[in-house]
This record gives C-alpha cells, sequence and structure tokens, in this order.
C-alpha cells in the first residue's frame, strides 16, 4: 500500500533555498578549511601505509583452509561450503585418504578444492557453516592476479594462506 | 514316605517347609533313578497318565500354581493359550538358564534330584500335548547338564520316556540343550530363538506368543525347573490340597536363595508368603553380622526393585489395608508387588549399612550391560550408559548432572524395549536412585569430586578382622 | 464424519491422533498413521522386509476401548464410537495391526519422550561424522534428530568404538559405528535375495553387523542394502565419496540393462551421473534393482564414446557435421532398391526410434528388417535373461514374430550379394557373425552407436547416437510393461538424440514433413501400432502401464505377494 | 598576416589555455572534492619512472593517455553516425565560444580577444545552443533507455534555462547599452565592474548615481545568469541528464575511450567559457579593480598605449577570476545534492524566466529615472 508522506510545510526563507545553499557552501568550506589546515585526516596513503594491524578480530578476508597443530588437514570434504556458497565460488573433489595415509582414519578429504576469488564475496558463510573448523577468512584482502587462472586458489594455495590453526576442536586426533 | 534325613549341617531350617527340596542335601541320597523310585519316584506319572490330559491342566490351575521364573504368571492359565484347534507340533521347554545373579535354585534341583523335574516334565507334556520337551540348561552349568543326560537314559530304560511310555499312548522325548551363555537366553522368546540355533534375540510380542508362535512358529510353553517340579507335587497331592499350602492366590512353597550380608545365606523352602522379610533375615538366615544395620533388600534377583529399611508400605486394599514396615513383608508374590518391588525368581539379596549403593548399581549395571543382547536401542543404548555413569561415580568423577541423567536414562529405557530385559535393567537404576539419594549425591557432589573409596573393599577388612 | 461409520467387511475405524479413519483390516498402526498423514518415525521398519521392531523409534501410545461387561452397553465418545482407554505403556507402531475402535497418539507427550529418548540413545554412540558420511542429506538419524531429538548431548563418557571402513563385499564398505543395528540388510540378504550372510555379533552396545568369515556381500543385489540403510553404515563403493546428495538432481526413468525395465532414478549433477537407485514400482521391480544394472552407467563415461558423426575416407574415419552425413547416408541408401537394403536395428532403441525405422522400411520398401536376439543368464528376481530392454517394443513395431530370425537371412544376402547395403542401429553385428569378410562385401554400410566398435570401424558412415540416460521415449519390458525413459543428462559433443537422426534421415530420404515433438511421434505411433492405441508419451505416467499380456511373472514379487499374503510384510 | 594572427591566438588560447585548463579543472576538481571531504584525492602521478609526485599534477596527463590508449568501443547496436558525431557536437561549440571572450585587453598592440564581434553575447547564444544536440544525438543514437532518458531531459533542461540565461543578460546589454564584449570590458575596466562600481564615473560619488541603483538588477541578473550557466554546463545541483543514480550515466552511457573524454572535456570546457562569461560581463573580465588600469597606464605615460607586462597582468587577471569561478563551481558540486526534476524545471520556468523578465523591466525603468529618456 502506498504510504503517502505529507512534505514539511515550508517557511518563506526556506522557500527561498538561498539560506540553506549557503549553510551548505559554508560547511564544505569549512571542511575543506580544516583539511588544508592539516586538522584532520581520514584517508591513508593506501600502499604505503596499511591498515593490516588494526583489522577486527572479525576481518572477513580470503577464505582459506587451514591444518591442524599434527598437520592434519582439516578440511574433510564435507562440501557444505560449496553448497552454501552465494556466488558458487568454490569447488571441491573430494577424494578417500589411502590407506597408508598417517591419517588415513579420517577416511576423505578434498582432492581439489578451488575458491575463485573473482567470485568471492568475503561473506563468511563458508567459515561458519563448516563442521570441521577447516575454512577460515584470513585478514588477506589485497587479493589480485594477472590471469583468471591466478585469481582461482587452489588447495596448496588455500593452506599456503591459510597456515596452522592451534587450538581448535581436533575430534579426529583422539576421539576417533 | 519317611522324613527324610539331612546331611549334618545342612538340615532345612524349621521354619521351612521341604517339599522341591526335599531331597536336596539328603543324606544317603543319589541322583540315579534307584533313589527316586525308591523314595516313590515315578508314580505321579502313572498317576497322571491315567488322567485326560486336561483333567492334570485343570488340576494345575486348580492349583494356583504361579511361575516360579520371575514374572509369576499362573501355570495352569499359561497352558490354556495353546490355540484350541492347533494341528502343529506342541513344544515344551524347560527353562534352566538360571542367570539372575542371586537367584540359585534350580542348580540344585538339577543337581541333586533330576529326575522330579523330568517326572514333572513328563506329566506337563502329557499336559499340553507335546511329544518333545527341552531342557534348556545354562551353558555354566556343564554338570548339570550330564547329570540331566544320564537321568533322562536312565528313566528311558525304564520307559518312562520315549516311545509308548509305561505302555500306554503316550509319546515323549526330551532334550537337553545347553544354553548359548547368554543372560538374555533365559527370556523365554529369546530362549526359543536360541534353541532354534539363532542369536536370543526376543521375538516381538505381539505376533511372537510362545503358546501360539513359539519354537519353529509352533506351540509352545515355556515353564521354570521348580514350576515343573511343583507339577509333580499338584499331581501327588492334588490341586486342591496344593492351594491350601502358602497363601490364598500365592500358594505352594517356593524356594528363596539368600545372599548378601546375612550370617547364614543360602537357599530355603518355605510356604509362599508365610514367611516376613524379617523373619527369613533374622530368623533363617540367623540375622545380619554384629553391629550392622539393615540397609536395603532386593526381593527377587537383581533385577527386581530394591527396598530400603525404614521405610513403610502401605499393602492390602479396603478394609485389610495396613502400613508395615520392611521386616513385616511377607514374601509372597502380591504384597511384594505391592511394595513396588516383585518376588521374582526368589534371588532375595540382603544389604546391610556397610554397603554403598553405588557400587552396588554400578555392580548391577555392569552385569546389564554385559548381558544386553543389543536387539533394541534403549537396552542397548542404555544399559551401557549407566552403567558408564555410575562407573565414573564409583571412581570420583560424578558430576551434579549424573543423578537426573541416571533416572531419566532408566526411564527411557524401561516399558520401550522388546522383552522384559528393559525393565530388569532399568529398574535396580530408578529404585536405587529413588531410594538411596543420599548415597549417590554423595558421589555427584565437587567436593567428593577425585576421591575413590571403596566400601566394599573396607567392608571385606572388617569382616576379616571379625 | 457420522457417528455410525459402521465397521464393514474389512475396514475397520481408528482414531489417529484424534480423528477417526477407515482402514483396511490388517493394516499396520504405522500404515494407518501414514494414512491419517501422521507419519511415525521408524528405522527399521521396511514394507518390503519383515518388522523385527527393533529400533523403537515408532512407539506410540495406544488404546483400545475396555471390553463392556455382559449386558453393558459401551461407553460413547462425542463421535458416536465406543471409548477408548490408553494404555500405560507405549507399543510399536510397525508390528502391530489395527483392530476396530483403536486409538493411536503419535504427538502424546508419552509417544514424543519415547521418540526423544530413542533419539538419544542412537546418537550417543553415533561417531557423529556427518561431514565425510554418504548419507548425509538423506540420512534418517540426521532428519529425526531435527525433528525429534535434544540439541544438545549429555553424554559424557567415551563412545564405543567399533570397526570403520570395513571390506564387506566387492561394492560395499559398513562402517559400525554409524550402524543403528536396524538389521534392515541383514533381513534384505535373508528374505529378499537368499544370501545370509550378514548377522551381529557381540552384544549390548557393542553389537556390530558383520559379514561371514568366508562369504563376501558379493550378490549382484547387494547394492540395495546400502539403499534401505537408513543411515551411513553401508555405503557403496561406487558412490563413496563422489557427490553429495543434495547437490544432485534425480530423473525418473528405467534401467536398460535387461528385459525388466527396473523403475530407477538417476542422480547427476553438471551433466554427470554419480549413481542410480531403484525407484518403487510394485508392478516391476518392488524397491530394488540389481548391481549390474545400476553400475551400468558407467558406459556412459567410456573413453570410446562416439562423440561426431564420421564418413569414412580411404582406411580412416574423418569427422563430418551432421547434415552433411545425413545428407549422404540417404544417398547412399536410395542407390538401393528394395530388398537390397537391410536394416538390423535394435531391441535398446525406444518405441519411438524403433517407429521410426519402420518408416524408413516403408520409405526404402525393404522387408529385410530385423533386431538381434540377445540372451544372457537371467536369476530367480529381476535379471531377465533378455539382455535388451525393449524386445517386447520391437516385436510390436517392427511386426516382428521372433526377433532375431531373420538375421541368418540377412548375412546370407549379403554374402550372395543380394543385400548390398545395410543399416545398423546400436548393435555390435560382429558379435554375432558378421565378422570383417561378411560386411566388406556390402557396397555401403552405415551404423549407429554410442561407444566405438568393430562395426563401427567398418561403417561407411557412423552416426553418434545418445545412450538411455541421454534421451527421453518410451519402452516395453519383459511383462508387456510400457514405461517411460527420461533425459538426465545431455549426450556427449556431438552426439545427438537418435530419433532426432532417424528424422532426419527420413526427411532426408522422402522429404516429408518434420515431427519436431517426440510426444508427436509418440501419438502418430499410436495411431499405428495396434498396442499402444490411446496412449500418449504424457499419458503413460511414472509407472508406466501395462500393455501387451506376456504372461511372464516376476519372481522376486511372487514371493513378495506370498510373504504379503501371509502378513508377513506389508508390500 | 592577420589570419596568422588569428592562427596563433586560436593556438595559443585552445591549445594552450583552455585544453590545459579543462584537464586540470578535472585534476582540482577531484582535488577539491577529496578537500571538502577530508580526503586527499589524486597526489601521485607525478613525473613517470621518478618518486617525484608534484602533488599528482600527472594525473590529468596519464588520465589522457590512458583515455586515448582505451579500446575505442562502439556498440553494435547504435546508429553509428550519430554516435560518432555527437562527442564532436559537444566538444566544438563550447571551445567555438571563446572565440569572442576578451581575454585580456591588448598585447603588443593586439587585441586578445579572437574575433572581435560587435555581437558577442548573440554569437555565444547562437554557438552554445548547438551544445544540446551534442547530448540529445548521444542519447538517441546511443540506443539505449538511460541514454535516451538522458539525452531528453538534457534538451528540456536546457532549452529551459536558455530562456532566462538569455534573459537575464538583457539589463546587462541594457546596462552598458553595447554587444561588443571587448567594449564591455573596457567599460568595466574605466568605469567599475558591474558588480563593483567604485571607481570612475560608476562610483557614485563621482556622479555614477544609476550603476548604484543598476546594482540591485545586475546582482539579480549575476544570479540568474550563473545559476542558469550551471544547468547549461549539465553540472551538479543541475546534472540530471547523467544523473548516474537513475540513469547509470545518461547521455554518455554507451561510450567509452576518446569519446567519452570528449563528452567530459566538453563539460568542464563549457564550464571554464561559462566562468570566462560571467567574469567578462559581471565582474570585469581581464581589468583589474578600482582603477588600477588607469593608474597603471598613466604610470606608463601612454594612456591610449598598453604596455606588454600590463597587456600580460590583465591575461593573468581574467584567468585569476576565472579560476576563482571554476572553483566555485566545483564548490557548488560538492555541496549540493542534485534536483528534483520537476523542482529544476519549476525553478527554471516558473522563479528565474520571471525573474528575468521583471529584472530587465526594473533595469529599463531604472536606467529612464537616472538617465533621464532613452537615447
Amino acid at each position: 500500500m502506498a504510504v503517502i508522506v505529507e512534505r514539511p510545510k515550508l517557511s518563506i526563507l526556506e522557500k527561498f533555498y538561498f539560506p540553506a545553499i549557503m549553510k551548505g557552501l559554508r560547511i564544505t568550506l569549512g571542511h575543506a578549511i580544516r583539511i588544508l589546515r592539516r586538522k584532520k585526516k581520514v584517508t591513508m596513503q593506501y600502499p604505503e601505509e596499511k591498515w593490516d594491524n588494526n583489522l577486527p578480530e572479525h576481518y572477513r578476508g580470503a577464505p582459506a583452509l587451514v591444518t591442524d597443530e599434527h598437520g592434519r588437514e582439516r578440511c574433510v570434504s564435507c562440501q557444505l561450503c560449496e553448497f552454501i556458497c552465494p556466488p558458487r565460488a568454490i569447488t571441491i573433489i573430494p577424494e578417500e585418504i589411502p590407506p597408508e595415509d598417517q591419517w588415513s582414519k579420517v577416511e576423505k578429504r578434498p582432492r581439489e578444492f578451488e575458491i575463485d576469488m573473482i567470485r568471492c564475496i568475503y561473506c563468511g558463510m563458508c567459515e561458519e557453516v563448516c563442521p570441521e573448523q577447516a575454512i577460515f577468512l584470513r585478514k588477506d584482502y589485497a587479493i589480485s592476479g594477472y590471469t583468471r587462472d591466478e585469481m582461482v586458489h587452489n588447495k596448496k594455495k588455500l593452506y599456503e594462506i591459510g597456515g596452522v590453526r592451534e587450538g581448535l576442536v581436533n575430534k579426529w586426533n583422539t576421539l576417533k | 514316605m519317611a522324613a527324610p534325613k539331612y546331611i549334618k549341617g545342612k538340615e532345612p531350617h524349621k521354619s521351612e517347609y521341604r517339599m522341591i527340596f526335599r531331597n536336596v542335601d539328603r543324606r544317603g541320597w543319589d541322583t540315579s533313578i534307584k533313589s527316586y523310585i525308591a523314595d516313590g519316584g515315578y508314580k505321579d506319572l502313572k498317576k497322571a497318565l491315567k488322567m485326560k490330559p486336561q483333567e492334570v491342566t485343570d488340576e494345575v490351575k486348580t492349583s494356583g500354581l504361579r511361575g516360579r521364573g520371575g514374572a509369576g504368571f499362573p501355570t495352569g492359565v499359561k497352558w490354556g493359550f495353546i490355540p484350541p484347534n492347533n494341528k502343529k507340533p506342541v513344544y515344551l521347554i524347560c527353562n534352566c538358564d538360571e542367570s539372575e545373579p542371586g537367584t540359585f535354585k534350580d542348580r540344585y534341583i538339577v543337581h541333586q534330584d533330576p529326575h522330579q523335574l523330568i517326572e514333572g516334565m513328563l506329566i506337563s507334556c502329557y499336559a499340553v500335548g507335546a511329544k518333545v520337551a527341552y531342557i534348556y540348561i545354562r551353558e555354566e552349568f556343564p554338570e548339570g547338564a550330564k547329570i540331566l543326560e544320564d537321568a533322562i537314559e536312565e528313566a528311558r530304560k525304564k520307559n518312562f520316556l520315549g516311545k509308548k511310555i509305561l505302555g500306554g499312548k503316550f509319546n515323549c522325548e526330551i532334550y537337553v540343550h545347553r544354553g548359548a551363555g547368554a543372560y538374555i537366553c533365559g527370556e523365554e522368546t529369546g530362549l526359543i530363538e536360541s534353541l532354534e540355533g539363532k542369536r536370543p534375540y526376543p521375538r516381538i510380542k505381539p505376533p511372537y506368543f510362545p503358546a501360539a508362535l513359539g519354537l519353529y512358529m509352533c506351540p509352545t510353553i515355556v515353564n521354570n525347573v521348580e514350576s515343573l517340579c511343583n507339577v509333580k507335587h499338584i499331581i501327588a497331592m492334588g490341586g486342591q490340597k496344593y492351594a491350601k499350602i502358602g497363601t490364598p492366590r500365592n500358594t505352594g512353597t517356593r524356594i528363596l536363595c539368600v545372599s548378601g550380608d546375612v550370617i547364614r545365606p543360602g537357599y530355603f523352602e518355605v510356604e509362599v508368603g508365610k514367611i516376613t522379610m524379617g523373619e527369613l533375615i533374622n530368623d533363617v538366615c540367623g540375622g545380619l553380622r554384629k553391629g550392622r544395620k539393615l540397609k536395603g533388600v532386593i526381593p527377587g534377583g537383581s533385577s527386581a526393585k530394591v527396598l530400603r529399611a525404614g521405610e513403610k508400605y502401605t499393602i492390602g486394599t479396603g478394609e485389610s489395608e495396613r502400613t508395615i514396615g520392611i521386616n513385616e513383608i511377607p514374601m509372597d508374590f502380591d504384597t511384594l508387588a505391592a511394595c513396588g518391588s516383585m518376588a521374582g525368581s526368589g534371588g532375595v539379596i540382603v544389604m546391610d549399612d556397610s554397603r554403598d549403593m553405588t557400587w552396588i548399581l554400578n555392580n548391577i549395571n555392569t552385569f546389564y550391560a554385559h548381558e544386553s543382547c543389543g536387539q533394541c536401542t534403549p537396552c542397548r543404548e542404555g544399559s551401557l550408559w549407566m552403567k558408564k555413569i555410575t562407573d565414573r561415580m564409583v571412581s570420583g568423577s560424578g558430576v551434579p548432572s549424573d543423578l537426573k541423567t541416571l533416572t531419566s536414562v532408566g526411564d527411557n529405557i524401561a516399558g520401550r524395549t522388546i522383552c522384559a530385559f528393559g525393565e530388569a535393567c532399568a529398574w535396580p537404576t530408578q529404585s536405587f536412585v529413588a531410594k538411596f539419594p543420599e548415597d549417590f549425591k554423595k558421589h555427584t557432589s565437587r567436593r567428593n569430586a577425585g576421591k575413590e573409596l571403596n566400601p566394599e573393599s573396607k567392608a571385606a577388612a572388617a569382616g576379616l578382622k571379625r | 464424519m457420522s457417528a455410525a461409520s459402521k465397521q464393514t467387511e474389512d475396514l475397520v475405524n481408528v482414531q489417529v491422533d484424534g480423528h477417526w479413519i477407515q482402514v483396511k483390516r490388517g493394516t499396520r498402526m504405522i500404515e494407518a498413521c501414514k494414512q491419517a498423514s501422521a507419519e511415525v518415525p521408524h528405522y527399521c521398519y521396511h514394507p518390503k522386509l519383515s518388522s523385527p521392531g527393533n529400533c523403537r523409534m515408532c512407539l506410540v501410545e495406544m488404546g483400545m476401548p475396555p471390553r463392556p461387561t455382559p449386558g453393558q452397553e459401551a461407553e460413547l465418545d462425542n463421535d458416536g464410537h465406543a471409548k477408548i482407554s490408553w494404555m500405560p505403556r507405549p507399543v510399536i507402531a510397525c508390528a502391530n495391526t489395527v483392530a476396530e475402535g483403536m486409538g493411536i497418539r503419535t504427538q502424546s507427550t508419552l509417544a514424543k519422550e519415547c521418540r526423544e529418548g530413542v533419539m538419544e540413545f542412537l546418537l550417543i554412540n553415533h561417531p557423529l561424522d556427518c561431514p565425510i558420511c554418504d548419507q548425509a542429506g538423506e540420512c534418517t538419524l540426521q532428519e529425526y534428530s531435527v525433528e525429534h531429538g535434544k540439541g544438545e548431548s549429555r553424554f559424557l563418557e567415551n563412545k564405543v568404538k567399533k570397526p570403520k571402513n570395513v571390506d564387506i563385499g566387492p561394492r560395499i564398505r559398513l562402517d559400525d559405528e554409524r550402524c543403528v543395528l536396524c538389521s534392515r540388510c541383514v533381513r534384505f540378504t535373508q528374505e529378499i535375495v537368499d544370501d545370509d550372510v550378514l548377522g551381529f555379533v557381540d552384544r549390548g552396545s557393542h553389537n556390530v553387523l558383520t559379514i561371514h568369515p568366508d562369504k563376501p556381500l558379493a550378490n549382484n543385489y547387494s547394492l540395495n542394502t546400502v539403499d534401505i540403510c537408513p543411515v551411513g553404515a553401508l555405503t557403496s563403493n561406487d558412490f563413496r565419496f563422489k557427490m553429495r546428495v543434495w547437490f544432485m538432481r534425480e530423473t525418473k526413468s528405467i534401467c536398460n540393462g535387461c528385459a525388466r525395465g527396473c523403475n530407477i532414478l538417476i542422480s547427476s549433477r553438471e551433466n554427470k551421473i554419480y549413481r542410480q537407485t531403484p525407484r518403487e514400482n510394485n508392478e516391476v521391480n518392488s524397491s530394488w534393482m540389481c548391481d549390474s544394472g545400476r553400475l551400468n552407467y558407467h558406459l556412459l563415461e567410456s573413453d570410446a564414446r562416439l562423440t561426431d558423426p564420421m564418413m569414412k575416407k580411404g582406411k580412416s574415419h574423418e569427422t563430418v557435421d551432421w547434415p552433411q552425413a545425413i545428407r549422404r547416408t540417404a544417398e547412399g541408401l536410395l542407390k538401393y532398391k528394395g530388398d537390397e537394403v537391410a536394416i538390423i536395428a535394435s531391441a535398446r532403441m525406444t518405441n519411438e526410434e524403433l517407429y521410426l525405422v519402420r518408416v524408413l522400411a516403408d520409405t526404402l520398401e525393404t522387408k529385410n528388417v530385423d533386431t538381434l536376439k540377445c540372451h544372457g543368464e537371467g536369476d530367480d528376481y529381476l535379471n531377465h535373461k533378455d539382455r535388451r530392454p525393449n524386445t517386447n517394443g520391437a516385436k510390436a513395431i517392427l511386426k516382428l514374430r521372433s526377433p532375431g530370425s531373420r538375421v541368418n537371412s540377412i548375412k546370407k544376402g549379403i554374402e550372395s550379394g543380394s543385400i548390398k547395403a545395410l543399416l545398423v542401429y546400436g548393435e555390435n553385428i560382429e558379435s554375432k557373425g558378421f565378422d570383417d569378410g561378411v560386411l566388406s562385401k556390402l557396397k555401403f554400410l552405415v551404423s549407429s552407436h554410442i561407444l566405438a566398435n568393430p562395426t563401427a570401424k567398418l561403417s561407411d558412415i557412423v552416426l553418434p547416437g545418445a545412450s538411455y540416460a541421454e534421451k527421453r521415449g518410451s519402452m516395453i519390458n519383459a511383462t508387456g510393461r510400457l514405461q517411460l525413459l527420461n533425459k538426465a543428462i545431455e549426450p556427449p559433443g556431438n552426439s545427438r538424440d537418435d530419433w532426432e537422426i532417424l528424422q532426419d534421415l527420413n526427411c532426408a530420404m522422402d522429404g516429408k514433413d518434420f515431427i519436431y515433438e517426440l510426444a508427436d511421434l509418440f501419438s502418430e505411433m499410436a495411431s499405428v501400432v495396434p498396442v499402444l492405441k490411446g496412449f500418449t508419451l504424457s499419458g503413460i505416467g511414472e509407472k508406466g502401464a501395462s500393455v501387451i499380456e506376456t504372461g511372464e511373472t516376476i519372481p522376486l514379487l511372487e514371493r513378495e505377494a506370498q510373504r504379503v499374503n501371509q502378513g508377513l510384510i506389508v508390500g | 598576416m592577420p589570419i596568422l594572427i588569428s592562427f596563433i591566438k586560436i593556438v595559443m588560447v585552445i591549445f594552450v589555455v583552455i585544453l590545459p585548463m579543462v584537464a586540470y579543472s578535472v585534476w582540482a576538481e577531484r582535488r577539491v572534492s577529496a578537500v571538502i571531504q577530508e580526503r586527499v584525492g589524486p597526489n601521485r602521478v607525478g613525473i613517470p619512472f621518478t618518486k617525484i609526485r608534484l602533488f599528482g599534477l600527472g594525473q590529468p596527463i596519464a588520465d589522457g593517455i590512458k583515455f586515448l590508449l582505451k579500446e575505442d568501443f562502439t556498440p553494435g547496436h547504435v546508429n553509428k553516425f550519430y554516435y560518432w558525431l555527437a562527442p564532436a557536437l559537444t566538444m566544438v561549440p563550447a571551445l567555438l565560444t571563446c572565440a569572442v571572450l576578451p581575454f585580456g585587453s591588448e598585447l603588443f598592440g593586439e587585441k586578445m580577444v579572437i574575433a572581435d564581434l560587435n555581437v558577442g553575447p548573440l554569437f555565444i547564444f547562437a554557438i552554445a545552443s548547438l551544445s544540446v544536440y551534442g547530448i540529445v544525438l548521444a542519447g538517441w543514437a546511443s540506443n539505449s533507455k538511460y541514454s535516451f532518458l538522458g539525452g531528453v531531459r538534457s534538451s528540456s533542461q536546457m532549452i529551459s534555462y536558455e530562456i532566462s540565461l538569455g534573459l537575464s543578460l538583457v539589463p546587462v546589454l541594457l546596462i552598458f547599452g553595447e554587444l561588443n564584449l571587448s567594449e564591455i570590458v573596457w567599460e568595466q575596466s574605466k568605469n567599475g565592474w558591474l558588480l563593483l562600481p567604485f571607481w570612475g564615473d560608476g562610483a557614485i560619488w563621482n556622479g555614477g548615481v544609476d550603476r548604484f541603483f543598476l546594482l540591485f538588477p545586475a546582482f539579480i541578473a549575476f544570479i540568474v545568469f550563473t545559476t542558469s550557466i550551471f544547468a547549461e554546463t549539465n553540472r551538479l545541483p543541475f546534472d540530471l541528464p547523467e544523473c548516474e543514480t537513475e540513469l547509470v550515466a545518461g547521455y554518455h552511457t554507451e561510450y567509452s575511450s576518446m569519446k567519452f573524454a570528449l563528452f567530459f572535456l566538453g563539460e568542464y570546457a563549457a564550464m571554464i567559457i561559462g566562468s570566462g562569461l560571467i567574469v567578462t560581463l559581471f565582474l570585469g573580465g581581464w581589468s583589474l579593480p578600482f582603477g588600477l588600469d588607469a593608474y597603471l597606464m598613466n604610470m606608463t605615460g601612454d594612456p591610449e598605449q598598453i604596455p606588454w607586462w600590463l597587456g600580460l597582468i590583465h591575461i593573468g587577471t581574467f584567468l585569476a577570476k576565472v579560476i576563482v569561478f571554476i572553483l566555485f563551481f566545483i564548490w557548488v558540486r560538492w555541496t549540493l545534492p542534485r534536483f528534483r526534476y520537476d523542482q529544476l524545471m519549476r525553478l527554471g520556468w516558473i522563479i528565474f524566466f520571471e525573474l528575468a523578465l521583471v529584472n530587465i523591466f526594473i533595469t529599463a525603468g531604472i536606467l529612464i529615472l537616472t538617465r533621464g529618456s532613452a537615447s
């Protein structure tokens, strides 16, 4: 249903607009003068100055896979992230862990795990949905490449970015 | 029939009424058919064979005999469940898989008086029309099995067994089947499955009521050893007369197996309901040890609910309603049920104040967790869970929520399983936790975390000293 | 509903969750609840198997009207039914049958408590490894724990460890920790395929499903255990870790492994088939299918797939485009007259394709039309000895009395030179004696295949067709049932739906107008072929329709019917 | 020879002054907007291959190169001829108008105006109204709804404001009685700027009563004229033809690379020319205020001969004034939000049109009253 909003009644002076325009000009000029006198600075000189150290804990940068302190890849390729990913940036091909592998009891791991960083929207749903605490949004945000292929992070690259994550629940290592 | 003389030191107590156990611990008695016949054995078989099968059944019905295996279901009624227009063969099975902790009566019958059982079975077979009977004997009773095999052989030679018994038209064969070594084999449908050569997974009822769809899907009667022995005596004295023994609705004699913290544990055959708990413990069994006080009694085998000393029980209805203490409880089926427990298999387990109920429950839970057949979910998962909880309690790592969990796990098992094992494993937990909360709270309170005090060892040490 | 809903001959009045319904006498309570749309959760119950009642998930509250003492009128409730007195103990709904006046409560506090309790028990020792479990997404443990679970665990102890990743057969892997011991698989192997190799050992919580020490679960129906397993205990080696089920699209189709025509679901994702599972049809395959049929789809991924039309240039073939291939085929065939041309069609083709073959034969005015007879070993369950899915269709449409009888005369005709051109559809005729020597006598050989084979190698023109999962059409199975084949994926490369190829060819031969829709083609065929009279393609339905009386019976279904009569299963 | 001189003037004005100025006003736009928004703005591009940044003054050059090097893409669905023509039609009129603008007094005896027309303002109107064709054609030829809407808006907006633009100028011309822009500037140089008549004959103490009273209509004319210039150049708050929130980029949605750059440059060129026009008409053009011109010329001795350094000063003065106005344009752009279209039309047709019309009569009235009967 359409809602009709009453326009505010303007006084004569307001109808004239001129004072309001002047007020606006004064404000913008005020800002200009302030910055010209080097009173305030809101931007930084990006490549030289970075805010990496000031990133909040929950910053959502590039998603990456992590290993635990025993070197086990945490991802078991349940493909939930692939399912939840809104832009469908994730592609996983699972495989069985061969019996001779140290972690063969985990049974399943990704053979290929690709995140298309051109598609990724850094929403963090993959991290949230992951039942194995295997994928995390890291603080890397400057993801660039010369080709589209380069922008697809493969498993190796994802583990490189992710690194080792300690102190998570390691149910596979002890309980199973 | 002269009154039997008994081995010295094993004479029956004066309150006993020895009928089934007449020959147990009897001086100069052996298991041979000679002794049995000399004492008037197999006379009742002859008597029964002269009657019509229905008459035998009616006698048993008149006697009011209730099953001695645990449930206390009237035996004659059970026999009557065989479909009237049945064309299939009928089987009789003697349940001699006596595995309930605290119960040790059947073994003595088998070991010392096998012919009494065989005679009782033959009469029962005649009554229900079974041509084949099985004695399903517990795997752990190898000697009993051998004694039975020998006795059957003897009986067959005397034509008490086999084709045309005693020259009549009645054919009957008895086989001894050694059990598969599991508690659940004592459950009647589990037993039937086991007898069929399968895993003793109890069957669902309905539709598999043994009296209609039992062994090999034929009508089958499963009776306890003691019940079948009683049949012989019912025929011997007649149902009317038998019914006068004991109390109304709880007729006959009953073998109580008393174990635990009493001076003189053992088996005692008494008239049902004629003796109270107090008399049994203090009089017949010689009372508790010096300086000890009664804490609780499990009156019918480990699966029965525990009774706490000092509690009051209301029994009877209407005018006969009265409130009694634990010592005044008569040992019969109905009163024990009214007290919230059951007569069960007659295994009375007495516990004095040196016992910590947590340890006792843990012991019982360990047994049931080990014996659960694993067929249906609640008992399979619940029994081990309860055991794990009490394990933690006794090892000093209980947590306050354990009590609630323990009770609710028990609640989730009882009444929701295929067979009665669910109740059997849930009832101890439910009753112990309800009746002795202070013992459990001791183990779950944070103050006692990490402490592991074994009262059993303390009690054992105290016993040594004495 | 009126109070006077009288007890009729074979209907009884049952109250489910407060509503009275009428169900057939002898119905299981669980089925009665289902009819009243009160789904009762269950694990061990399966309509095609006996009910051991061991999962205890289907516990409901039950009540019966009390038996009135003689001379006393039964007390009636507002609906005019006898008042129900409820039993204090819950009963299982899966094994008990309904009775007149029975009441069932599926949503009472007691029933809910029971479910919650059982659910908790099932989960305490469950490994909760859904992330690696192939059943995830179609696991009843997951589904019911959402509906009936607590959402938290009170279980502080260590879980029971059981064997994992056990190889119990060539196609099946077992994970005992996930097993809920419902015994469906055990009962299936005992009751349906008479291969009693599964069983339970140990007891209590340590109970495990295991295999006979010397006999693997290797029968040709073993993969059905994976389907009926309500959890992820039994998984298929073939499907294991390949794809999560929620990604897959399911297409209702039929199996083409033999003349049985088992109803199946083809699960595919992004043009790749991941598995085939049986679809219930109590007239054809009940709920089962054989492993060989199930794994048939690997054929489609073969390296030998033909993807482009090809023409022989010298000794080798070269790729051409479709218009050229069709034109050259038509030209080649038109050079010869009447019986100089022979067509060997295949009973693998759909009715529509066979009909177009018939039209082609009419255009060519040849009588040398036949299909091959390919018989293998059938079994006593579902597998049919006829290895072709549409032999009955071929008989009806090509008007063949006995398929394969004219093949020898065609062969002789080629050898004698009276047959100069041969069109082979979907069959490798080399196996039927048409070797190099015979085929080289031909002036013109065209064949259509999905895989490269010796016949294709000798052909002047090869037309790549589509496999059963890549096309739509109808077939008539061994018991004379008209069933629908549906397209799950696209044919690879430039290969095309066979009916389109034939249609193009027909068009090139006689210049007649096109039929653009398969449904139109079916309708045209139905107007010509007597047994199909009155049918439309969409009118066939998911479960097919019986069109021919063949008198054949299906052994497995016969036995199931017998068990239904005995009241052992629901069916 | 005059042709050669004209040529030199054209080259000097267009390629040395206007185009760099256009480029750098883009840079200024970005820097000023940054400053207003407390940002930094383009500050990186300096001298290539060195670390010298020069406040980012290299940016316009980099931009220009970028525009030149970008793919010159013509979408398939456009009307090619008009599509190509449109950018030129926007850029060219803007540059043409500067022909009559006096950007200085005299240098070496040469008048610092490319074409000293006697009908300067008329010429400007004539040419400036052509620029609407560029936008309309761009919008139409692009064959896209956004462009089309932009084009339509632009045409109606420009036509509307051209009226007030023209009418607001009439009082000025009445006051000066002159259509030659050079003469107008000379007049202001001698007798006070239109908005600052405080020397020469214009000063009230020297008898310039009329100029004093005319300040009022002059001011109204100034407001109307300036605002209309905003509208004519499609700058905020009147940039509805491109209006990215509604129309993606309006008439130049489908343009890229150099063709887009031409639109871009055309807008800024128009802005510069507009500023120049305002300065010329209202603020004395190249003249210095307070009779400094006369003073300096008297200093050199020959009041009729302007020395070369004064000529340069005049050019500088003109450019300074223009730059101030460009800055004003930028300042306004980053201050005011865009008008709604109905507000725009209302302002043009109901307020400015009437105001300008009334202003003519007021001016005429004052002129009659102060200067006596019309001569």
